[in-house]
């Protein structure tokens, strides 16, 4: 039975391989068509100097809405898993760990050093977020890696039992959520019927509003993932939460 | 009308309408947000249809329309194609997921995330059956994965949530590989639309394009994956006998369907895959037939049910392989391609209302064993139910998948085997349908009265029945009686979709002949003998030995390498 | 060149291994994580041999490297997130539930129940 | 240098699916990410450096260590 088993296993591996193989392994070499084509026209096209950007939020417009979709719905089933994960517990494996602010002095291993350190990294960790989120278009980073800091710092603050402000409560959290994730839909819809743009048409002059729509997607969809994913990491550290 | 415009809407309707369920649920009181949840429906689920229904003149007189997402060159851009398949897939998901909304109003999973989860599932099956794009197609199917996993465990059961983990591991962990051959076509070609793919994978050298070949095929076997194609089908009974009713009449229905359509478009990218279509049939009347023998092996009604889903799917799989190795633009192609689409429809129907009416009657009896259920109708009337509607409706759907006139499984099951007839194919699938016949004696005897219960209970409860369950009954059995009464008029429609005039069938495919009728006869007739055979002593072991049967999670990825072995075989040799 | 690929490749089986061959779910969840970035390591290390210069149009420099699988990929590293969070909540609650972490006696104490 | 982290990444991945502790292998894995968006600056792809190395090391190794506080940390037979 056992070996039988390992036989499985052995054979799986050995027909997965032979069919990766050539492929991981494949001596062609690499197409230049796209890249040609995007370093001469991308940024009239989009806007934004930063390749990668435009692709992301020009070009491939309809993956990135899909990619948040993925985001929105992993987290939702995350979440709905969190509330009732207490349900129907065995008593054998009952852990107590939380990080709500009143069973904090009971949690040993916490010191003061977390809270200092992270009241004092929070906000300028929340600026370089912010940063990350703005200037997606011109230099590496966008909407999602911003939001991800973004969300790193909320957690840096809740972490901080002295700093109590609204960005780290979990309702308010949530209706930042909503409203950014219906203001997604609304501009992809508007980019998508009217490619254009509407701020492609005023003609500013500086190179930060340059990209026109890419700035406001990456804002929202950074806001949108900043938010969703520091809600569900609050109610990871044991906040409350009610559905 | 710009054409163009109204092609989006399957897709940002149903969107918008799930953000407005969402705000509302962290705006409003409870009271607003069962409104915002209707409203979200009527303008998410309804509105699309009429929308694409439009869309009808320009697909009879274009055959496809093309868009490009932000009018962006098509060799970077994301490539749309709407085609009749397109229209098929988007009206038959809108349609059949209202009466399982209806259906959970009352029975779980209620909350509004759910519902807002519904409503992206219908975005993303609009999106899937447009795009003309393997990565786009990537992000679309994680998409539809992520909902499934999340819709099974909502409920938080056990059982169901190692189901949905089992499942999740076993296909996104094949959507990697699904990645990997994106990687090998993106490398060898330059492109990540089809018309490109094809385009280029004329110019290469024999040795890229087997490389090319393994690719595809890596793409191919991940979404045949979501078919539940035999080997690859272990996942599925679990996943949908544990689900929540309402979630597995879409599962079922629905959801598993929509990869094969997608498939069409796959195969197109290069004639060598023909090749795949002739062993796909066989495979598929193999998994027709085992998986009935299983179905009549369980005594788990919803597993009994969760089997019949994947041998109605290797009916499908069989019309479907047949028509692409005909070639879908010639007619008997296309005709065969209308029968797989024409009983999806039918298969759609009946089963949700089969997964919908047992799952009524397991809640009643508050058991889901066939031997000891019995007498379900004087449980359910305790329950407050005055007039057996439940019981009529399951019948409605068991006379359906036996195939029995006038009901619309008759109808789709004749159109897909007449155009079989000569090969092995055809004799196969009869007799799974006498399996299928045999199963559902067994399953319809839960509904035998039982005397015991009788006698307890002479008053009346005054529990009122709810009422969303028996909407969504009478939705389903009105429909699985009209498609069948009007299924001439269907298949018609169908026709004019698929078939350009000049090519179309001179004459008409009758559906009550002699010959029909008799073998509908025989078929009942031999499901009856097999039911007795299988309940004698001899039977019952070879049944027992059957559900003894299992396998773990290390066996579906041997499965997994064993298909993909298979069919290089038969795309090289 | 060569040395590179048959790294990724045996990071990738490394991965399968963990997947099929450990019977710890949290391992089996990490194997797919592994999967998941061998892929990504492998689209970014070819796509880079066709330039120097990363893909900001900032001075002149033509022999840019291919953003579009650098775009695919951001996509591809947030979907495997995704899953590995929702897999890793399941995890926990299967945890909760039976009170192992291993499969087979998972699958074993949810069958007996039932 | 790729050769290198390649083959560091190769020991972590290894590492991590051998180490009897679940917590040292998910500090394995945050590393392989650290490593993975090293390299990708290397290989001029510095928007899949930051996502990598905000998403695979902030994010899911914060939810692997949650998932393992509420589990258990010995990877053993029971």
């Amino acid at each position: 039975m056992r070996k039988a088993k390992l036989l499985k296993v052995f054979l799986t591996i050995i027909i997965i391989t032979l069919a990766t193989f050539p492929i991981i392994m494949s001596n062609v070499s690499w197409p230049t068509f796209t890249r040609d084509y995007l370093f001469v026209n991308a940024l009239n096209e989009t806007g934004a100097s930063n390749t990668v950007s435009s692709i992301y939020l020009g070009y491939r417009l309809m993956d990135t809405l899909g990619e948040t979709l993925v985001l929105f719905v992993a987290i939702t089933g995350t979440m709905s898993i969190l509330l009732n994960l207490h349900k129907h517990e065995l008593e054998s494996v009952k852990t107590q760990s939380t990080l709500v602010p009143e069973k904090r002095v009971k949690n040993a291993l916490r010191t003061n050093l977390v809270e200092v350190v992270a009241s004092k990294l929070g906000p300028i960790i929340l600026l370089f977020g912010l940063y990350v989120m703005l200037f997606g278009h011109i230099s590496p980073g966008g909407g999602f890696q911003g939001g991800v800091i973004f969300a790193s710092a909320i957690v840096f603050l809740v972490l901080a039992t002295d700093v109590k402000t609204k960005i780290t409560n979990s309702h308010v959290l949530e209706r930042i959520e909503a409203i950014s994730f219906i203001s997604l839909i609304l501009i992809t819809t508007y980019v998508i019927f009217f490619p254009e743009g509407f701020f492609s048409t005023i003609d500013i002059g500086s190179s930060f509003l340059s990209a026109g729509i890419i700035i406001l997607l990456n804002i929202i969809i950074g806001i949108k993932v900043g938010t969703s994913i520091a809600v569900m990491i609050i109610a990871m550290m044991g906040g409350k939460h009610d559905n | 009308m710009n054409p163009d415009s109204l092609l989006l809407t399957p897709i940002f309707l149903p969107l918008l309408a799930a953000s407005i369920v969402l705000t509302s649920k962290s705006f409003l009181p409870v009271k607003a947000r069962r409104f915002s949840e209707y409203f979200g429906i009527l303008i998410g689920l309804l509105m699309p249809i009429i929308f694409v229904l439009l869309l009808y003149p320009y697909v009879i007189n274009q055959g496809s329309l093309f868009l490009v997402i932000g009018s962006y060159t098509p060799k970077i851009g994301i490539v749309y194609k709407f085609d009749s398949l397109s229209l098929v897939m988007i009206v038959l998901t809108n349609l059949l997921t209202l009466p399982a909304w209806i259906y959970s109003r009352t029975v779980g999973p209620s909350q509004s995330y759910f519902t807002a989860l519904i409503l992206i599932q219908s975005a993303t099956i609009a999106a899937i059956s447009m795009t003309n794009d393997i990565f786009n197609l990537f992000v679309c199917l994680e998409v539809m994965g992520l909902i499934a996993y999340v819709l099974i465990s909502s409920k938080q059961e056990k059982n169901a949530v190692f189901a949905a983990f089992n499942y999740m591991m076993y296909s996104s962990s094949s959507m990697v590989f699904f990645l990997l051959g994106s990687f090998g076509l993106y490398r060898l070609t330059g492109s990540l639309s089809y018309q490109e793919i094809t385009n280029a994978l004329l110019n290469l050298s024999s040795k890229e394009l087997n490389i090319a070949l393994i690719c595809l095929l890596l793409m191919i076997v991940p979404i045949l994956l979501r078919v539940a194609i035999m080997p690859l089908s272990n996942w599925l009974v679990g996943a949908h006998s544990k689900a929540p009713h309402a979630v597995s009449a879409l599962l079922s229905g629905i959801l598993i369907k929509i990869p094969l359509f997608v498939l069409v478009r796959v195969f197109s990218i290069s004639p060598i895959l023909k090749n795949l279509t002739f062993p796909l049939a066989y495979i598929g009347s193999a998994t027709a037939l085992i998986g009935v023998i299983f179905a009549l092996s369980q005594s788990d009604a919803k597993k009994l049910l969760a089997y019949h889903s994947i041998s109605q799917i290797g009916y499908i799989i069989t019309a479907w392989a047949m028509a692409l190795n005909v070639g879908i633009d010639t007619t008997p192609g296309a005709i065969l391609l209308i029968a797989a689409l024409f009983h999806t429809f039918s298969h759609a129907i009946f089963k949700g209302l089969l997964f919908l009416s047992i799952g009524t009657a397991t809640d009643a009896a508050e058991s889901r064993d066939v031997y000891k259920i019995r007498g379900v109708n004087s449980i359910l009337s305790q329950k407050g139910e005055r007039f057996p509607i439940t019981m009529i409706c399951f019948l409605v759907g068991a006379l359906s998948i036996m195939a029995i006139p006038p009901f619309n499984g008759f109808f789709s099951k004749t159109l897909l085997t007449y155009y079989l007839k000569p090969s092995i194919n055809y004799t196969i699938l009869s007799i799974a349908g006498v399996g299928t016949v045999a199963s559902f004696i067994k399953l319809s005897r839960i509904f035998l009265p039982n005397k015991q219960i009788k006698e307890q209970t002479k008053e009346f409860s005054k529990e009122k029945f709810p009422f969303s369950i028996h909407l969504s009954l009478i939705i389903l059995a009105l429909l699985a009686l009209l498609t069948g009464i009007f299924s001439q008029n269907i298949f018609e429609l169908l026709e004019n979709m698929f078939i350009s005039t000049s090519k179309r069938p001179i004459n008409k495919t009758i559906f009550f002949s002699q010959a029909n009728i008799i073998k509908t006869l025989y078929t009942v007739l031999g499901g009856v003998l097999l039911f007795v055979i299988a309940t004698s002593k001899v039977g019952s072991k070879v049944l027992h030995k059957l559900k003894g049967i299992k396998t773990d999670f290390t066996d579906q990825y041997f499965h997994f390498a064993i298909t993909i072995t298979l069919l290089s075989y038969f795309l090289f040799v | 060149m060569i040395i590179e690929r048959v790294l990724i490749f045996l990071i990738f089986i490394t991965g399968f291994i963990g997947l099929i061959g450990v019977k710890n779910i949290i391992k089996k969840i990490i194997g797919l994580s592994l999967l998941n970035s061998s892929i990504v390591l492998l689209f970014i290390l070819e796509a880079s041999r066709i330039g120097d210069h990363a893909p900001i149009l900032v001075g002149q420099e033509k022999n840019i490297v291919d953003p579009v699988p650098q775009a695919l990929m951001l996509t591809a590293i947030v979907i495997g997130v995704c899953v590995t969070s929702l897999s890793l909540a399941m995890a926990v609650r299967l945890y909760k539930t039976t009170g192992s972490l291993d499969i087979t006696i998972i699958k074993e104490r949810i069958e007996n129940e039932s | 240098m790729n050769i290198l982290l390649l083959s560091l990444i190769l020991c972590l991945s290894i590492f991590s699916l051998i180490a009897k502790d679940l917590l040292h292998a998910v500090i394995a894995l945050s590393a392989i990410s650290i490593l993975s968006a090293l390299l990708f600056t290397f290989l001029k792809a510095p928007d899949v450096a930051i996502t990598e190395a905000a998403v695979g090391t902030g994010v899911s190794t914060i939810i692997y260590v949650w998932a393992i506080r509420h589990t258990k940390r010995k990877d053993g037979d029971k």
